[in-house]
């Protein structure tokens, strides 16, 4: 593991370079606190690669859920400033929200489906929303159920299934609309070891289809199985940033 | 950025789209209605209360109108004349009046006439009957004058005649009865204003519980990037539909109402000896009715929707 | 099995713990209707009027009847005499009718007496003037007969008098003003529990609409061993508190309503003559009003909330 | 690991024995078939002693959580006897239901707390629902919450917590009652190694208290490292019943 503070796995990103490719994803100097004073993440700066995958780690409360929040703007950094390719969000607002949170796929930790919808209209919905004709709706849900091994259960409701089934319904919806990038809170927390892993491959092969992959997790042997880069939080704070590389070599 | 390789189809299928999305919210706002079959009933009898109060007042207030100007249009004025003059003198003043300008018509009725017609209508006044079965006739000439214009001038004008004994003419009823119009017209102005206002709340409080109820399913739409519009949408139609269903059920309620009031209305005016129908809702005006309601509904739920969503800006 | 520790202090504290409850569902009631106030507003005002409109209609028939209970004890039956009945044969029979059991009273009105009442009254009745300006006096002398129990059988037997030339009294208004009021009666019922039956529905469909949003903390409270009881008690004090605060604005509105209406109308009343003054709500009824409204407000949430947790059984 | 079909750690209990102690969970031949038709478990016997601690594992849909439910009353078995003690949950109705979930300290894979309510006020509710006096309530609170290291967030509302912490809100509502027996359905899905380690200590110093623990967990390597009775579900049938010794050796 390298040292304390944020260190990128390619070159230094902290001054901008025109002649570099344009990152997905960059965090810088990004802060949030909540109203009630907590404070969540402190000076927190990175950049996501199009068609990187990576680990954020840390202990429960470290800010991990927070983070994804920021990225999806379900909440507003404090000071810092996201940018998600050429686009400032603190600029994005109105109308500008709801289209920057179509091309980020999300998977919450509580899943979040509704629950008077079927599985296969909760899936729907992404696509229904980008205006997509039913059939070919129809066609891409059946495909992206059968990716997380749910094809046989479209037509019940979110409470007839599981919680590891709804997790992985929440994950069909992410993938569905095929993202520019996909952010995914704890997706295996409900998973038992083998679908854990058949998920993780799945996510593994998204970058080649074009879709970078963020995915917070506690379960250090997964993340550690998967040797991709890995952010660690601690309190807030970005402790440690580790590449590939390294975790090949520890 | 990758864009989702959708793009293509987008484009192509984006009217179809649009009218599917539109379908489905007015498809969903009937469901959600019918699901809750009780609940729907409720909140369009309370707003088809509200709406019918005002129109029901409406209706009464014209009817009474009515009566009034056909009264109007039968005002007279009635000059009794002095005993000392004859008959002659009489019909000469009746033709002489009639030829002025603010006079529509003047009629004599000799006391003979007074006298058939007191007999004719006996028992209807506490002395006529009296007077009727006196051997002499004692009654005077009466001229009665229908005025155009203001009677009122025109009474004074013949007060002034050298002929009058004294003038009758119902001004002071009529006085009453406009000034009871007058202000029962500003009570439905208000009434109306009010109620429309609590219609307008009784289908926002219906769609506000509605988003509270589905603030979780809200929260998840935009999550997936639902436009404010496509939020919106759906309450908008429900809105419309409670504010149709409730204007409906409101003409429907002042139709039941006319009807069941005509005959007995009829009965009683004709025990009067007046020949009354009441007038109900006309067409033009009960589609005026159900536009508005439906605007209101509309209104309501924009507004409450509109209030919620500026709520969950981030 | 184990049994948690808890049980000694359980036992102790357990009224201290009940009324605890109890006050705290209450007061969760509040705060939940003064957290909304424009939703619990709105409740309380569909509410109110659905109470105030029977409440109202009644005050009105209550103030008509006793109008006609004036006019009733005033009622009189006029008798004309012949007019070859002498003043003192008329007085005679005067005294004689006042002899009859059916008969509260009876005067005689002479012919000059009438003569001066009309001159005293003038204008007011069309041909009176004209009586009143002949020299010679042609009425009769009048008996006025005030009748002991049902006055329409009295009319018959003095209609028989070989003086009477003829008989006048008011059955037929009076009939009339009956029938109206019976029929006010039954539709002040038919209203009242209709709009009693709405503004059950009213705080049913608010109380549903609430348990609807917070079906959620039901099931999580159901989870944890909460009874059926402590589900539905802050449901219950809440459909209360609605009836309660209903009853009050249904109150309070009749109060300004009568308030407002009283000058008018006294002053149309003495523009015809009359002394009346209309009377509002009393403080006995007020408080049946109040504990109705309560009731009605408690039966509503208790129905849904019966409802709701027998659908959660398992 | 033994054979396929139940097996039980103490002596065979099938038979009903008048001398043995009553064991304070019986499982007698227990099905469930969804209303939707599926099959959650089918012909389930096993017993849980008093004092004892457990785990329930399986995959996704194995049928973990629809076992806790019906210890718990949410579900009613299609076939088949749940025993409590003496009481045979199918002759529990009404108030019995709510007496039955007092005695049963749940924690849900949902979390399922009062979004308007408190940590503290949350963790208080059983103790309201018994008519607990208020200093008393306070105290015990206090107490629990310290025990899963959250009793400095008492006042802030579950929405303002991380996912983790809710779940030991959660599970700080379920001890607190001091229940007979607690049903815990993935109780450290959301929590990171080290807390998940601490929790499951705190779970297993239970029995001593007078509570059986059943927890339902894919989490296989902190099941193992637990060293306690593990009954695996396999498409709802009991697939092994592995007593402590048999995974001490394996
Ligand atoms: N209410 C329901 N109606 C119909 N089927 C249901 C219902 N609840 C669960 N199921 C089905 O029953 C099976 C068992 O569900 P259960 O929730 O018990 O699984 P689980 O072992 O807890 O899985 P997980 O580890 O994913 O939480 C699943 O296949 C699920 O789809
Ligand atoms: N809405 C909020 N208001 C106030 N504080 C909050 C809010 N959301 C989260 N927090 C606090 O911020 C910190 C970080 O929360 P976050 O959800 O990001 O943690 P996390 O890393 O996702 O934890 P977990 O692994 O338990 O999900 C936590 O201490 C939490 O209590
Ligand atoms: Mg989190
Ligand atoms: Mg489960």
């Amino acid at each position: 593991m390298s040292g304390q503070g944020p260190t990128y796995n390619a070159s230094s990103r902290t001054e901008p370079r025109t002649d570099a490719p344009m990152p997905l994803l960059r965090f810088d100097n990004v802060s949030k606190q909540y109203p009630g004073g907590h404070v969540a993440l402190s000076e927190l700066s990175f950049a996501v690669e199009p068609g990187e995958m990576l680990f954020v780690t840390g202990h429960s409360g470290a800010g991990k859920s927070t983070l994804l929040r920021l990225i999806h703007l379900s909440e507003r950094p404090t000071r810092g400033a996201v940018l998600f390719g050429e686009r400032n969000l603190r600029n994005v607002s109105g109308r500008g929200v709801a289209m920057h949170r179509r091309e980020v796929g999300v998977v919450y930790q509580d899943h979040r489906l509704l629950t008077d919808r079927s599985v296969a209209e909760n899936v729907a919905l992404p696509l229904q929303l980008r205006g997509l004709r039913r059939d070919e709706i129809r066609k891409r849900v059946r495909s992206v159920l059968d990716r997380v091994s749910l094809g046989g259960r479209s037509e019940a409701l979110p409470t007839q299934l599981s919680a590891g089934e709804q997790q992985r319904v929440g994950i069909a919806r992410a993938l569905v609309g095929e993202p520019s990038l996909l952010v995914a809170d704890e997706p295996t927390g409900n998973l038992d070891p083998t679908l854990s892993a058949e998920i993780m491959a799945l996510f593994a092969g998204l970058p080649e289809r074009g879709t970078s992959v963020l995915v917070a997790s506690h379960d250090l042997a997964l993340v550690k199985r998967m040797r991709k880069r890995v952010l660690v939080l601690d309190h807030g704070r970005l402790a440690d940033d580790i590449s590939p590389e390294e975790l090949a070599d520890g | 950025m990758a864009e989702p390789a959708a793009r293509p189809a987008r484009s192509r299928s984006r009217l179809g789209a649009w009218v599917d999305h539109h379908l489905h919210s007015l498809g969903a706002s009937l469901g959600r209605m019918l699901r809750r079959p009780w609940a729907t009933l409720l909140t369009v009898g309370v707003m088809a209360v509200a709406l019918s109060l005002p129109l029901g007042l409406g209706l009464v207030l014209d009817n009474v109108a009515r009566l009034g100007g056909q009264i109007e249009r039968a005002r007279e004025v009635t000059v009794f004349l002095k005993q000392d003059v004859t008959i002659e003198r009489a019909r000469a003043l009746a033709g002489e009046l009639k030829s002025r300008p603010q006079v529509e018509s003047a009629t004599l009725r000799t006391p003979d006439e007074g006298l058939a017609s007191l007999r004719a209508g006996a028992g209807a006044d506490l002395y006529a009957e009296a007077i009727a079965t006196v051997g002499e006739n004692p009654l005077p000439s009466v001229l009665i004058v229908r005025p155009r214009g203001d009677e009122r001038a025109l009474a004074t004008l013949l007060e002034a005649l050298p002929e009058t004994d004294f003038v009758q003419h119902d001004a002071v009823w009529r006085d009453r009865l406009d000034r009871w119009l007058a202000f029962g017209g500003r009570a439905v102005w208000v009434l109306s204003a009010l109620l429309g206002l609590g219609a307008l709340l009784v289908v926002g409080n219906t769609v506000r519980l509605d988003i509270q109820s589905r603030r979780e399913e809200i929260a998840i739409l935009q999550s997936l990037g639902a436009t404010d519009g496509f939020i919106r949408r759906p309450f908008l139609y429900l809105g419309a539909c409670y504010g149709l269903a409730a204007g409906a059920l409101a003409l429907g309620l002042l139709t039941a109402a006319a009807f069941a009031l005509d005959a007995p209305l009829r009965a009683l005016a004709e025990s009067y000896g007046s020949r009354f129908a009441l007038s109900g809702v006309d067409p033009v005006r009960g589609l005026i009715v159900l536009a508005v309601a439906s605007a209101l509904g509309w209104l309501g739920a924009g507004v409450v929707t509109g209030h919620f969503l500026r709520q969950t800006r981030v």
